[in-house]
């Protein structure tokens, strides 16, 4: 057991995977001064700059090259600093990594890890704050995880770099210098939910960043009497289905919020899913609080606008409770 | 080239008769291409291919009965019926498939020769694109990173003046592919892409100097299309006369010639091409007879975690 | 009134647009031949090599372009050749044109119109078949219109010119030829639902080609004395919540039937809001027909397996009714 | 060059004070690539900027109080306090817009001059771009497509030797942006980017052979980041002694000791300098007592149709 920041316990998940695997590197720009957020700081002094990359400003090439190298037998490890500089590369993961294995009938696969740092990070403005998670899990042949603790970060950041599919692996920039407990050899499986905090008068499902909003919201709830439970997805796609119905089973309500837009984001298919298949459960209406469907601004009040506040979740359970 | 010339023509048979099912690219009067170019590569070297990768794929080994049951999309295609033309591939020959997106195979090429390096391999890269592509960003970005991580890939681009229905030069500035190459650090070589033996000498020692770890290296193969850009296409927008002037340069001709000139006895020739012939014929018929895929291969290879299920029956 | 095929009634709205003001133009691959589907085809002969711009192979360059002649003061048409290509060109629309107008606080509009043909033609297989209108309406600043008629075709692609903010029009590469009645000067308000069969027994949403589904449906479903409201939505951002609310309000039943992967999909949004402010009016549970999530295959039965067939949605209407 | 200083001097103060919200890449050191590319430019020309922009807008003609204003994220920024440093823009004078994304802003630069072209304008397009940013695909792409069309644009290459904490040289094969540009058709012309006089008078023939039409041009400006990455980067991972070396370069120390040399008094150019400071001081006071922007601002300008509605109350 160790304490670690989300920063660390990523960077110990790398360099424990690069120990075991020699198959194992890492690429994408200024990683040998450590990235941009100084999660490879020390890598490339214990792995060397073969291993531990610096490349070029071509995200194209970084993910492109990255397919190639997953073929020729190598487990990159591909940086893209900001989740929406990845959307320089869209064509070499949805149209390359995430099809090869099935376009060419099952002889190759292709194990990727894309870290995408996502998410505001105070007044990044519009190209360096976005969360595109849903994008990804509407894409078949990709794994999508955002973990909101170090110990995710950890243990599922291992998880990925194990499997032999492309993993879209979207860390938060704003929890980099969160700390917390991580148990030695900690491991988590993709597709688990994490029961946050559990309670019997209305679920709550997030991912990422948000999961901390939500849980503030949840101790607000509890000192009015009402035990919310949040639920941590972890991971969007696979996503674990059964754990948010059997919350809402008992809950009959249902309220998932995320940072992202709330419009074509994942918190619908959450929604939609429970409706369609556990209808009965809800008695209430379900709903999502997830951004306005605007951009993301400089100023700071303006950016708050795209924020989901933990008043807002207590206010929204408080109607439905 | 002469069972490259054999495949395409039973596979344009075939898309005639709605036995293959998506489009095709044929490459015919460009075999000497992939013919030259495959020549000096060891099983294990790798290629990646385009849209127009009949040719190439057979180059590098793969069986052509596997490859005609792709396109007409049965069990016992290259890719399980998956992929059909545009994504042919064999990866145990090394073919790391042709792609539907021009251009983007050379990141990927840049890539596995960046894997090979750091698994320590001596297998080389060739990746084949057309001039088409090295108007998109990935020729740029491609090179320069098998230039400045020094990786074993040979570019070849394949120039058949033409990028679907527009001449290439006309949206292409600056004297061509192999400028571009030299601008980002990469020596370069020119051919006659319709002279069998000049490429395969060409690809031979750019192919060695790659192997001793020289670095990235360019091939410029100039040739010709001589066939619309699809099997549909009757490429009524060319220069009048352009293609019927073309087909004297049939790189299949040329070497035909050169081989009767250099004593090879007439019948000899026929032989072979009658074999290549009666190999397509039977790649033809057995596609044709061929079970289509289990409708449960539609569910499989999509990924390990996170599969959804076939429907129960399925 | 003409009798004219989706590709005709495609190319008059641009025609009329192009005479109305000199200030449109289209670029992108091979337009000079009539494009790769014919939709351009005789324009060039009119306007002249300048306004009907025959490109590079540079998809990047093509959407980037198009975003500074829009700020120059013109209206560009953008053809992406295949809704698949347009992955080439992510940042250029989504980091870029969406962007532009917000993030330089209105100095600047970007009238752009993307074509984007898209969706399953014969064994076009995974990398020219997809369909990803949902990644759109999840983006602030775009405008996401698919429509499923010659006359929609018409009317929307006109008024997507007119519009002054970047719309991706995604037409449906299997309608090409389909032919229908072309009111003169047919208009169509972006954001409005057409029904296209009412009726009080279920409401089916859907857009694009699988419209023509849910109408075969609904004719099979009427041998049967069961009455399906068929709404074919059009434009996708916006939407019409109105409409949708006002048919379940009536039947009681939500069926969101597209051709697009279910998951991440834009009938998660439809039916998530309908569960979310309309939940009174559900009587059963709604449900989603769409695509697994799996790639699309070349063998036709294999493709076959991401098509929802009229089968499947009779099916599951006679279960929901 | 005096005002770009005085102005970045005061931002990254203000950065210091967390008065400036987001990150700010100076561009101390590289002035005079600003200050002589933008002289020979009428108002009515175009400007695409870059991340490190303040320069290049404040050249143009921004009004160095609404740029400061914005970097504050306050009412009255050219912005509206919705972009900040990385997204200034001032379409007024014809600058449109710096960019977050590296290498972006060329294929835009690209589309802005083909619409002036087939407005019949006579604008030129001016696109100052990092070394970084060559690359990038859309350095390919863009400089191609105003080769192809023969669009009146400028690149200008401000290559001050690093993208972010890298090396560029260390990640570029070749010999760099001339020979890439002049591979895509372009010529080109090198400039010693730290004399501004120089830099004027090249970019002054370059924009007039721009604007008869002479087609597209690329300009390399070597030059040096004197600073670091950010206001917030030591940029310790330069070699040692590098940048105090540079500093003997300084572009504003050299345009100094030239006037100085051509007979201009030291007083005058000190008031210059005062004048300069005294003008970004009160900037910077005016940005920190300007309010901020009213919230309802989040929800304008997304779109016209299919925009959302704020939120009663706001
Ligand atoms: C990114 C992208 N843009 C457009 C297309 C459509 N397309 C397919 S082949 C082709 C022409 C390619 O020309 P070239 O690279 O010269 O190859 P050739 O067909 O001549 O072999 C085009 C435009 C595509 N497949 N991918
Ligand atoms: C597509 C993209 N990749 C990465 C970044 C992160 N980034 C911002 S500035 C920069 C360095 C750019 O170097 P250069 O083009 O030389 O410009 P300079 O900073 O030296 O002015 C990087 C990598 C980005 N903004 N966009
Ligand atoms: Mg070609
Ligand atoms: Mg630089």
């Amino acid at each position: 057991m160790a304490r670690l920041s989300y920063r660390e316990a990523g960077r110990l998940a790398i360099a424990e995977a690069m120990r075991a695997d020699p198959t194992v590197w890492c690429l994408g720009e200024d990683l040998g001064r450590g990235g941009v957020f100084g999660q490879y700081a020390g890598l490339e002094a214990e792995f060397g700059p073969d291993r531990i990359c610096s490349t070029p400003i071509s995200e194209s090439a970084i993910m492109g090259a990255a397919v190639g190298a997953a073929m020729a037998g190598t487990r990159p490890i591909v940086e893209m600093r900001f989740a929406d500089f990845a959307l320089c590369a869209v064509d070499e993961l949805v149209n390359q990594a995430a099809k090869a294995r099935y376009m060419f009938g099952g002889q190759s696969k292709v194990p990727l890890t894309v870290r995408e740092p996502m998410g505001m990070w105070r007044s990044s403005a519009a190209q360096h704050s976005q969360s595109l998670e849903a994008w990804y899990t509407h894409i078949p042949g990709l794994v999508v995880i955002a973990p909101a603790t170090p110990e995710d970060n950890y243990a599922l950041l291992k998880a990925a770099i194990r499997n032999d599919d492309p993993v879209v692996f979207m860390e938060h920039k704003n929890l980099w210098d969160m700390e917390g407990d991580v148990a030695d050899d900690a491991t988590a499986e993709i597709g688990k939910a994490r029961i946050a905090c559990a309670g019997g008068d209305c679920t709550i499902v997030s991912w990422s960043a948000q999961v901390h909003v939500a849980m503030q919201a949840a101790a607000e709830l509890a000192d009015d009497g009402i035990d919310a439970e949040v639920i941590d997805l972890r991971s969007l796609w696979p996503w674990d289905e059964a754990a948010v119905a059997a919350s809402v089973a008992k809950t009959g309500r249902l309220i998932v919020t995320h940072e992202a837009v709330g419009v074509g984001g994942f918190g619908g298919e959450v929604v939609a899913t429970i409706a369609e298949r556990h209808f009965a459960s809800l008695r209430r209406p379900p709903l999502r609080l997830a951004a306005p469907r605007i951009p993301i601004s400089y100023a700071p009040e303006l950016e708050n606008q795209v924020r989901v506040t933990a008043r807002q979740i207590v206010a929204a359970v408080r109607r439905l409770n | 080239m002469l069972r490259i010339r054999a495949f395409e023509t039973a596979a344009i048979r075939a898309a005639d008769e709605k036995l293959v099912l998506g489009a095709i690219h044929p490459s015919v009067g460009q075999e000497a291409v992939a013919a030259g170019v495959c020549a000096p590569l060891r099983r294990d070297d790798l290629l990646l291919s385009t849209h127009r990768g009949h040719g190439h794929t057979l180059a590098k080994g793969a069986d052509a009965a596997a490859m005609m049951r792709e396109l007409f999309g049965r069990d016992g295609g290259n890719c399980g019926g998956k992929g059909g033309s545009m994504h042919i591939a064999d990866f145990s020959v090394g073919m790391l498939g042709a792609n539907g997106v021009v251009g983007a195979n050379i990141n990927i090429a840049a890539g596995a020769a960046h894997g090979v390096k750091l698994r320590g391999g001596d297998q080389v890269v060739v990746c084949i694109f057309g001039d088409g592509a090295m108007n998109r960003g990935p020729f740029l970005e491609g090179l320069n990173w098998a230039a400045s991580f020094k990786l074993p890939v040979l570019f070849v681009c394949e120039d058949n003046g033409w990028a679907a229905t527009t001449s290439t030069r006309a949206v292409t500035g600056g004297p061509g592919p192999a400028a571009r190459a030299e601008a980002l650090g990469i020596a370069t070589a020119a051919v006659d892409g319709n002279d069998v033996l000049a490429v395969e000498e060409a690809a031979q020692a750019l192919v060695e100097s790659l192997r001793s770890g020289g670095g990235p290296r360019l091939l410029h193969a100039r040739t010709y299309r001589l066939l619309g850009h699809t099997s549909v296409d009757k490429a009524a927008y060319r220069p009048a006369g352009q293609a019927e002037a073309r087909w004297a340069d049939d790189p299949i001709r040329r070497a035909t010639d050169l081989l009767l000139g250099a004593g090879v006895a007439q019948n000899v020739l026929d032989a072979d091409a009658a074999a290549a012939t009666a190999e397509m014929t039977a790649a033809f018929e057995d596609a044709k007879a061929a079970p289509w895929p289990p409708v449960s291969a539609a569910y499989d290879d999509v990924q390990d975690i996170g599969a959804v299920a076939a429907p129960a029956g399925l």
